[in-house]
């Protein structure tokens, strides 16, 4: 068993990104200066404290540290095990660069932006620390409520429609949710992650299991998009300003994968989930979320919206591989969870940034962009090759080891799927490539015209980590090596 | 129905009947202060029914003096009660034909229907 | 009989990451150079590529004498990235860098009529790091890594010119490589699962090599491969992407690039007798041998290697076909690329399909890649002169050049001679080797491949008719184009490069003995299937015979009565129709599938159309009846709800309700309280 | 006593007009204090009783503090005390000035009646106390003396009167059956099966009666005009306490007057419980739907009053120890989300005379700390962790598993979702519609409104968040009353 301590450390953690609210909200009009320096301040101190609890994570220690008792037996209390703290600083950093990126983008209602961003940040991490499926479930639905502010941030129509969906869906998940949880406290006794399952076959029958099951999948599944309940994505992401949907993408998805992690290994744990038989269905679901939402990613013209269902096939990576059940299909799922924020955090905001500089939003329209933004257009295409897979790039590394992992669980055939989501991946990244740099007419050279640097910067780094990722995997720190810990521990 | 049962019970079916007949004034009159007898009504049945079973055949008033000597004695409680309700009844009474005062007052009628708006103008 | 094969001795070095590296930094020190200082990136591009090929050189000795294999390990990706370097790896690393260099410096001047010589140089050195890497990939995790950069990064070197002609080629060139990558990645990954191997090899003791997964695996590497390597059906993309890139280019791609791909072949070749050292693949082998069977790892190979073969004639005849009626010279060479491509892999397929008595074959494809990596490149950048003369590339606009630019036609019909097979050039050493080994293969192969050897002579005699057309159709002859007299013969560098090329076929064509020796036949040595007997006797193999030199003869007899026939009936402008190409039909399928995606959405969007109306008028139908209730509650001021659920219980309501019918007020009075007494009554006395 | 104290308040505010608030204040001030110090004293003795006069239980009047009466004591003195003081301030912009004096007094007449009813174990003093705060809430719900607010006092009025008598007729049948009035008393002789007859009936009125006073769904019709159309602390204090009170009557009469454990009659109190569960399920749903339809701020507030007292009753009437005590729970979440709701639409009143949803258009601009009081608060209404709604909800759904009762599985999450639908369109419209106008900075309510409004709030989530200090004692107090 893992070493424990006690720590008070995730909870001044989680306190931090409060501290940037006042100063938002203080000096929000009057020095806007001091509102983001605070703002930016409070995130990056959130980053470097959480970069302390380092150590203990890849020594395999937990810290926990007990909150409160809301109810006999419910506790809000943190424990951060190395899947948390992975978790945790991979949310941090995406943070930090939209938070930077945020200050050249939002131009409107900064203060509200920077105070719920602040908010959800908080939660986010309270998602990551949680030492229950209750402090968990009590984040979760914070965080998802508090994105709502986030997505309708430009107030049109559209946003507001796109929020009202999103909303409609969340707090149905949310409801959905609760009731599994409830179930799983009544049949299993306790919430705790423990590190492996806490339900047992042996006391609660096997339907029951599998109602319990599949009511949270169809909870976390709204959040991790998969299939049937991906309804807000496509929507909620082009509406949502450009740093909001790099954190969707980045971080939010990843949160409901993250409830589904959590669900796999603390609650019913791998061998239950192996005799229950659920694997494979979702295997099978996950692998048509993959196929479809990237075919429906082809035919979209709207940039933002094909990057949203991209993002749609790419967490279902995540599911595929955890649910391989196998280690290395472990690995993959969960470095996916890194690295495909980091990718699609890099291409929202090459989006964002083609949006405010050029207006444009339709593929189509791009011609020749990339001789106008060439170091955008370059990390969009450096951000756009990670996710076909390419070598040297992040996502190569998750494919190969969600490849290992599908034979190593004997089911070669989803390889076939990984390639053919690959291949479905160039179709619809590379014309935006080709458009931007070798379509339009030479001729009419428009003018190299690069955006602020605090917008240009956080893109430069998401491409840069989408390199190094994919070159230096093993450097202790970075995500595999950590993955590795987790797996280890695991299986 | 076991009748003499029910003659024995009487007190029973008449409140009953009575709290019935009120409930029906209240529920069917469309003036208020109709409305307000019939509450007047249930409020009497069940005083009444309480009255009646402190009642003890042949038992004397509950007064404990000096020479009184009775096993028979009316239970007094019952009575007490019903002094409070009475008390009760009329302050309920009292607000509600204030009520009714203000009513007409604003509205120029006591009729509930047109008071509400519906039915006839 | 003992295994005769050198164990490698394992020498750490940081050699084969400096070759690697040196042409990455030259690609990054030519972009941080820029077009501002076009001497100085020029002159930063050859030093650099230069450097790349000297340490390629340096790394002679300790592998090819001592035979060590030079090895860094570095701590990137997974962890054990390694790099070494073996005789194999390194004769390509050697063409490789020896070919980038030539066409560094013939580029220096060519691209001075084109754009983006920057992005040019730069990123030509890049794809040399990248080929290098994959030449010197110690297993196949490695070599994939570098073959997709490799891949993807040609990509911008095909687009370079930015024409229409230049993007279709790109996307074509682009989809394939990624097809390939994929397939290749698949095989890959079942390769490692179930051979449990880092390396090339599978690992001792695993059932891989003798287990029909290793159809499964090598198949999906073929395919991979494949690609990259120009094999029918998969060559769709090089008769396009040829033509559309820059010469120097267009040489790199036809020279090593698709070299790339052939090197994939033989690697996968090794791993099938890598079946002779494991401990497993021993055991069969000498369980069996003492009955005088095959082992059952080479019962693979040998079936592996049929399909190889089959698959190289098929390339060869329809590359040499397709070549033939070409007008574009580089269209020509490109097919012409595809044609010799298909010579190689009948090469190693046989090598493969003769198990341990295959050296002959192996020799022969390997001989061959590297005559074609000289030959191939030599003509494009002598076609690329000759397009850097006259901006003409279609060889029936073109003619009598040989008096205007001498020595680009010297040198250009050197390679072609190479390339027919002609005495003294290269291509005869090879062929001869190719055509001994389908001789050695017919006494196992039978009458299939009687017909190998009749197909091999024939298009032996297309290639001599289709390279006699190029030259003669642009170089000799009168000019047929405008403005002779402008023609110039050009830049000295250009010629230059030119000359070592040349140099190489000659020197390739008139030592094969050294040749042999000194390059083949240490590759050879890394086989461990291999029986060494076979393989000392290549050594000594003596290639200027009268029966080799007799053997030129019929097909030169074939292409001269080619080329009479096809000129007598004008058969070099035939026309195939479409449908006959393989390309059609890739193009329909790609066509097809962006269809079925869109067709797809639109047939979502005509269902939606359909059905949402109906949706919406009950969606609307229940609205509207909400709103009327929301309406008519606001109207009434009380809750409709309340009025349907609670009439008796809402008192005005039910008053009205009652004065609505006064008449039978009395009535209902009567059987309200009546009914309500005996429900009384009842609760009371039961 | 608290009872003793509080009941000589009003006299002493009736005629002192300037002083009545501060006069109020110390009165609510002190019973507060005296009612918190009993909180130790019966945390550690379970019980605290006195008997008045002197007389023993079966025969004298006795005040009986359990853990019960004691939760209710401390919410009405809470809640009340934080009403009260917003009261100062809101009340003179509803009422005429003369009439101020007469609202003080029934505030505290209402406030002395809530509490007598928690704390008496008589059933005639129960009966009493309910005509008190009964009779006062119809003279405050009118107190303003407008049309709308006669119309809705005097439905009011008609329906408590009804169900007041048939509690009193019920408080006969049941003494005619023991003839006894301490609950206590009653339930032991209620054990015998010779009352049956009579006591199942005595049962039966007893709930129709507090169903009215809880608005219950097929009865709730007078809520929603009444809780609107009175002066916002009013609505709040009928909202938060006095429907509890019904809550409270249906607790005493199943639980401490009739108990669970009856051989006789544990069909028809049974039949009785499940007949509340399944009409609070249907409250829990209709309530939202209407409460969704509304476009005026305190009708929708008033009928997600409805919905939420449906949590309650479904929760107690579980018979299942967690959701017992969820329901209980609920109580206190209610109470304290709802005042702070009604006090939100009180203060956009008072501000702005702002009634309309669509009206409030961007003010949480100019009012951040009302908007984002109302926002906390809806979130406990909705059940959002971890606010104290959550809590509540949490523990219905426990009890609903407990007890194996699906089908309120998804009553009460299709509440949530319905209950988050109007939440959230106001606070939709409060912070994310509507540009902020140019010029206008903060323009809050005066602090005496709006420290009480924040304090709720923010009690929703303190209850949230440390619900331990209640759930054990109402774990507990469930499991005592349930037997298991």
């Amino acid at each position: 068993m893992s070493k424990i301590v006690h720590s008070v450390l995730p909870a001044i953690i989680m306190a931090v990104p409060w501290l940037a609210i006042p100063g938002a909200v203080l000096w929000g009009k009057k020095r806007p200066g001091a509102a983001k320096a605070v703002y930016v301040g409070c995130t990056a101190a959130t980053f470097l404290l959480i970069t302390t609890m380092y150590p203990r994570a890849m020594d395999g220690v937990v810290s926990v540290q007990h909150l409160v008792e809301v109810a006999p037996g419910i506790n809000l209390a943190f424990r951060v095990d190395t899947l948390g703290f992975y978790f945790a600083i991979l949310l941090s950093v995406i943070w930090l660069l939209t938070t930077v990126y945020s200050l050249g983008y939002i131009r409107t209602r900064e203060t509200r932006y920077y105070c719920f961003t602040a908010i959800n940040l908080s939660f986010c991490l309270g998602v990551a620390f949680s030492a229950n499926m209750f402090t968990l479930f009590v984040f979760y639905e914070l965080m998802s409520l508090f994105t709502y502010p986030l997505i309708i941030h430009e107030e049109t129509e559209i946003a507001r429609r796109a929020g009202l969906k999103y909303l409609v869906y969340t707090i149905t998940a949310g409801a959905v949710i609760l009731a599994a949880l409830i179930m799983q406290y009544y049949y299993g006794g306790t919430l705790s992650f423990l590190g492996h399952g806490t339900l047992n076959s042996e006391t609660i029958s096997k339907p029951v299991l599998l109602i319990i099951f599949s009511v949270y999948m169809l909870g976390f599944g709204v959040k991790a998009c998969i299939m049937p309940l991906h309804g807000w994505v496509p929507d909620a992401h082009p509406a949502a300003p450009s740093p909001t949907s790099a954190l969707l993408s980045g971080v939010i998805l990843k949160v409901g994968a993250f409830g589904i992690i959590r669900v796999l290994f603390d609650v019913f744990g791998i061998k239950l989930l192996g005799d229950l038989g659920v694997a494979l269905p979702m295997l099978w679901v996950a692998s048509f979320t993959i196929i479809v939402a990237s075919l429906f990613a082809i035919t979209q013209n709207d940039l933002k919206r094909r990057l949203a269902y991209s993002s749609v096939a790419q967490v279902s990576y995540i599911i595929l591989g955890l649910f391989l059940l196998s280690p290395d299909g472990a690995i993959g799922g969960l470095l996916q969870i890194a690295h495909h924020a980091f990718m699609k955090g890099t291409l929202f905001l090459c989006a964002g940034i083609i949006i405010h500089e050029t207006g444009k939003r339709d593929i189509r329209e791009m011609n020749g962009i990339g001789s106008k933004l060439p170091i955008t257009m370059l990390a969009f295409s450096v951000a756009a090759l990670g996710m076909m897979g390419t070598p040297l790039t992040c996502g190569f590394i998750t494919k190969w080891e969600l490849g290992l992992g599908s034979i190593q669980a004997h089911r070669p055939y989803f390889i076939a799927v990984l390639l053919l989501s690959a291949l479905l991946n160039a179709v619809y990244f590379l014309p935006i490539i080709y458009i931007a740099f070798f379509k339009g007419d030479p001729m009419d050279k428009l003018l190299k015209h690069e955006t602020s640097r605090t917008m240009m910067v956080p893109v430069i780094i998401g491409a840069a980590f989408v390199v190094i990722l994919g070159i230096f995997v093993t450097v202790p720190g970075l995500p595999y090596s950590l993955v590795k810990i987790v797996v280890k521990a695991l299986f | 129905m076991n009748f003499s049962r029910m003659f024995h019970n009487l007190n029973y079916v008449v409140s009953a009947l009575l709290f019935l007949m009120g409930l029906y004034t209240v529920v069917v009159k469309p003036n208020l202060i109709k409305k307000l007898i019939g509450l007047n009504i249930m409020e009497t049945s069940v005083f009444l029914f309480i009255v009646s079973i402190g009642m003890v055949e042949g038992g004397e008033a509950p007064i404990v003096a000096e020479g009184v000597k009775s096993s028979q004695m009316v239970n007094p409680i019952p009575q007490a009660l019903i002094l409070t309700g009475i008390v009760v009844a009329v302050s309920t009474t009292a607000v509600a034909l204030s009520l009714c005062l203000k009513i007409h007052e604003r509205y120029g009628t006591l009729n509930a229907a047109e008071i509400l708006g519906r039915g006839e103008p | 009989m003992e295994n005769a094969v050198r164990s490698p001795e394992v020498v750490n070095s940081l050699l084969p990451a400096i070759a690697l590296l040196l042409p990455l930094l030259g690609g990054l020190a030519v972009l941080v150079v820029g077009d501002r200082r076009e001497g100085l990136r020029n002159l930063l591009a050859v030093v650099f590529s230069a450097a790349a090929f000297v340490c390629c050189v340096a790394m002679f000795p300790a592998v090819m004498i001592r035979g060590s294999s030079l090895t860094v390990t570095l701590n990137v990706l997974l962890g054990d990235f390694r790099l070494s370097v073996d005789p194999l790896g390194l004769i390509f690393a050697l063409a490789a860098s020896l070919v980038w260099l030539m066409s560094t410096i013939y580029a220096c001047n060519y691209m001075q009529h084109e754009q983006r010589r920057t992005r040019y140089h730069a990123f030509s050195l890049f794809t040399e790091a990248a080929t290098l890497g994959v030449f010197l990939a110690s297993d196949y995790f490695v070599l994939f890594v570098f073959f997709e950069l490799m891949g993807l990064l040609a990509y911008l070197l095909i687009v370079h010119n930015q024409t229409y002609e230049a993007r279709k080629a790109g996307v074509k060139y682009i989809y394939m490589t990624v097809y390939g990558g994929l397939s290749l990645l698949c095989g890959i990954l079942l390769f490692v699962s179930y051979a449990r191997s880092l390396g090339f090899g599978a690992q001792a003791g695993s059932a891989f090599l003798t287990s029909s997964i290793c159809f499964v695996v090598s198949g999906f590497m073929i395919g991979g491969f494949g690609v990259k390597a120009g094999m029918v059906p998969l060559h769709v993309w090089l008769p396009l992407a040829h033509p559309a890139a820059p010469s120097p280019a267009s040489a790199l791609l036809s020279g090593i690039i698709i070299k790339a791909g052939a090197y994939g072949f033989i690697r996968v070749i090794y791993t099938f007798h890598s079946g002779a050292e494991g401990v497993g693949g021993a055991l069969v082998k000498h369980g069996h041998e003492a009955a005088g069977q095959v082992p059952v790892y080479m019962h693979n190979l040998h079936d592996l290697g049929w399909v190889i073969i089959w698959l190289g004639i098929l390339t060869m005849v329809v590359g040499m076909v397709l070549a033939l009626v070409q007008d574009n010279v580089k269209r020509l060479l490109a097919y012409s690329s595809i044609s010799q491509m298909g010579y190689i892999l009948i090469g190693l397929g046989i090598g493969a399909y003769l198990g341990a008595e295959g050296a002959i074959g192996l020799a022969g494809g390997i001989y061959h890649i590297m005559n074609h990596a000289f030959f191939k490149s030599l003509l494009f950048l002598g076609v690329g002169a000759v397009y850097y003369a006259t901006h003409q590339l279609d060889m029936t606009k073109l003619g009598g050049l040989w008096r205007k630019m001498p020595y680009t036609t010297a040198f250009t019909c050197i390679a072609g001679l190479g390339l027919m097979g002609i005495t003294v050039f290269n291509g005869f050493a090879s062929k001869t080797l190719l055509h001994h080994s389908i001789l050695e293969s017919l006494e196992p192969g039978g009458p299939w491949l009687r017909a190998v050897d009749i197909i091999f002579l024939v298009s032996a005699g297309g290639t001599i008719c289709y390279i006699a057309k190029l030259l003669s159709l642009t170089f000799f002859g009168h000019h047929r184009g405008e403005n002779i007299h402008e023609i110039k013969e050009v830049p000295r560098p250009m010629l230059a490069a030119m000359g070592v090329l040349a140099a190489g076929v000659l020197f390739f064509g008139l030592f094969p003995g050294i040749v042999m020796r000194n390059l083949i036949v240490p590759v050879l040595g890394l086989f461990p299937g291999l029986d060494p007997e076979s393989v000392h006797h290549l050594a000594g193999l003596q290639f200027y015979t009268g029966p080799n030199i007799v053997a030129l003869l019929p097909p030169l007899a074939v292409g001269i009565v080619f080329f009479l026939v096809m000129t007598r009936w004008d058969l070099f402008r035939l026309r195939l129709p479409e449908a006959m190409g393989i390309d059609y039909y890739y193009s329909k399928t790609e066509v097809g599938f962006l269809r079925l995606c869109f067709r797809g959405s639109k047939r979502y969007s005509e269902l939606r159309a359909k059905y949402w109306p109906m949706a919406k008028t009950t969606g609307e139908y229940l609205y509207d009846w909400w709103q009327a209730l929301v309406k008519d509650y606001r109207r009434l001021s009380s809750a409709a709800l309340d009025r349907i659920v609670t009439i008796p219980m809402d008192i005005s309501g039910f008053a009205t309700y009652m004065r609505a019918r006064q008449f039978t007020g009395d009535i209902a009075y009567g059987v309200f309280v009546i009914a309500i007494v005996i429900a009384a009554l009842t609760l009371t006395l039961l | 006593m608290p009872l003793a104290f509080a009941a000589l308040c009003p006299i002493w505010g009736m005629w002192r007009r300037k002083a009545c608030f501060p006069w109020s204040l110390l009165g609510v001030a002190i019973t507060s204090f005296l009612v918190w110090s009993l909180i130790g004293k019966v945390n550690a003795s379970k019980v605290v009783a006195y008997n008045v006069s002197g007389w023993r239980p079966p025969w004298g009047i006795q005040i009986r503090i359990d853990y019960m009466g004691l939760l209710m004591a401390c919410l009405i003195t809470g809640v009340g005390l934080m009403l009260l003081i917003y009261s100062w301030r809101y009340i003179v912009s509803e009422i005429k000035e003369e009439r101020i004096p007469y609202y003080y007094t029934l505030y505290l007449l209402i406030f002395t009646a809530m509490l007598g009813f928690s704390i008496t174990s008589d059933l005639f003093n129960f009966f009493v106390f309910m005509e008190i705060f009964s009779i006062t809430s119809y003279a405050l719900v009118a107190i303003s003396g407008e049309r709308m607010a006669l119309r809705a006092a005097f439905k009011y009025l008609l329906m408590g009167a009804i169900s007041s008598l048939t509690v009193l007729f019920a408080i006969a049948f049941l003494y005619s059956a023991t003839g006894s009035l301490n609950m206590l008393d009653i339930s032991s002789r209620l054990k015998s099966t010779a009352y049956l007859p009579v006591a199942s009936v005595a049962l039966i009125l007893f709930i129709a009666a507090f169903a009215v006073k809880s608005a219950l769904f097929p009865v709730h019709v007078w809520l929603p005009d009444a809780h609107s159309i009175a002066p916002s602390p009013v609505s709040a204090l009928l909202s938060a306490l006095v429907i509890k009170m019904g809550v409270l009557g249906i607790f005493r009469i199943l639980f401490t007057v009739y108990g669970h454990s009856f051989s006789g009659l544990s069909s028809t109190w049974n039949s009785i419980a499940g007949v509340v569960a399944w009409a609070a399920a249907l409250s829990i749903i209709l309530g939202s739907v209407m409460a969704i339809i509304q476009r005026d701020l305190k009708i929708m507030i008033a009928y997600s009053s409805v919905s939420q007292i449906g949590y309650i009753l479904l929760g107690i009437t579980l018979i299942s120890t967690r959701g017992m005590a969820g329901g209980l729970y609920n109580i206190v979440a209610h109470a304290m989300g709802k005042a702070c709701l009604f006090l939100v639409a009180g203060i956009f009143i008072y501000k702005h005379g702002l009634r309309r949803i669509e009206n409030l258009r961007g003010i949480g601009r100019t009012m951040p700390v009302t908007a984002g009081a109302f926002a906390l608060a809806a979130l406990s209404i909705v059940g959002v962790p971890p606010s104290a709604g959550f809590v509540a909800k949490w523990y219905i759904l426990w009890g609903c598993f407990q007890e194996g009762q699906y089908a309120f599985v998804i009553v009460v999450l299709l509440g949530s979702l319905l209950s988050a639908v109007y939440c959230f369109r106001v606070v939709y419209y409060m912070f994310f519609t509507g540009a902020g106008r140019p010029g206008v900075g903060l323009d809050e309510a005066p602090f005496t409104m709006l420290a009480p409004t924040a304090i709720l709030s923010v009690g929703t989530l303190f209850f949230g968040i440390f619900a331990t200090l209640l759930l054990p004692s109402l774990n507990n107090a469930a499991r005592v009353l349930l037997l298991k």
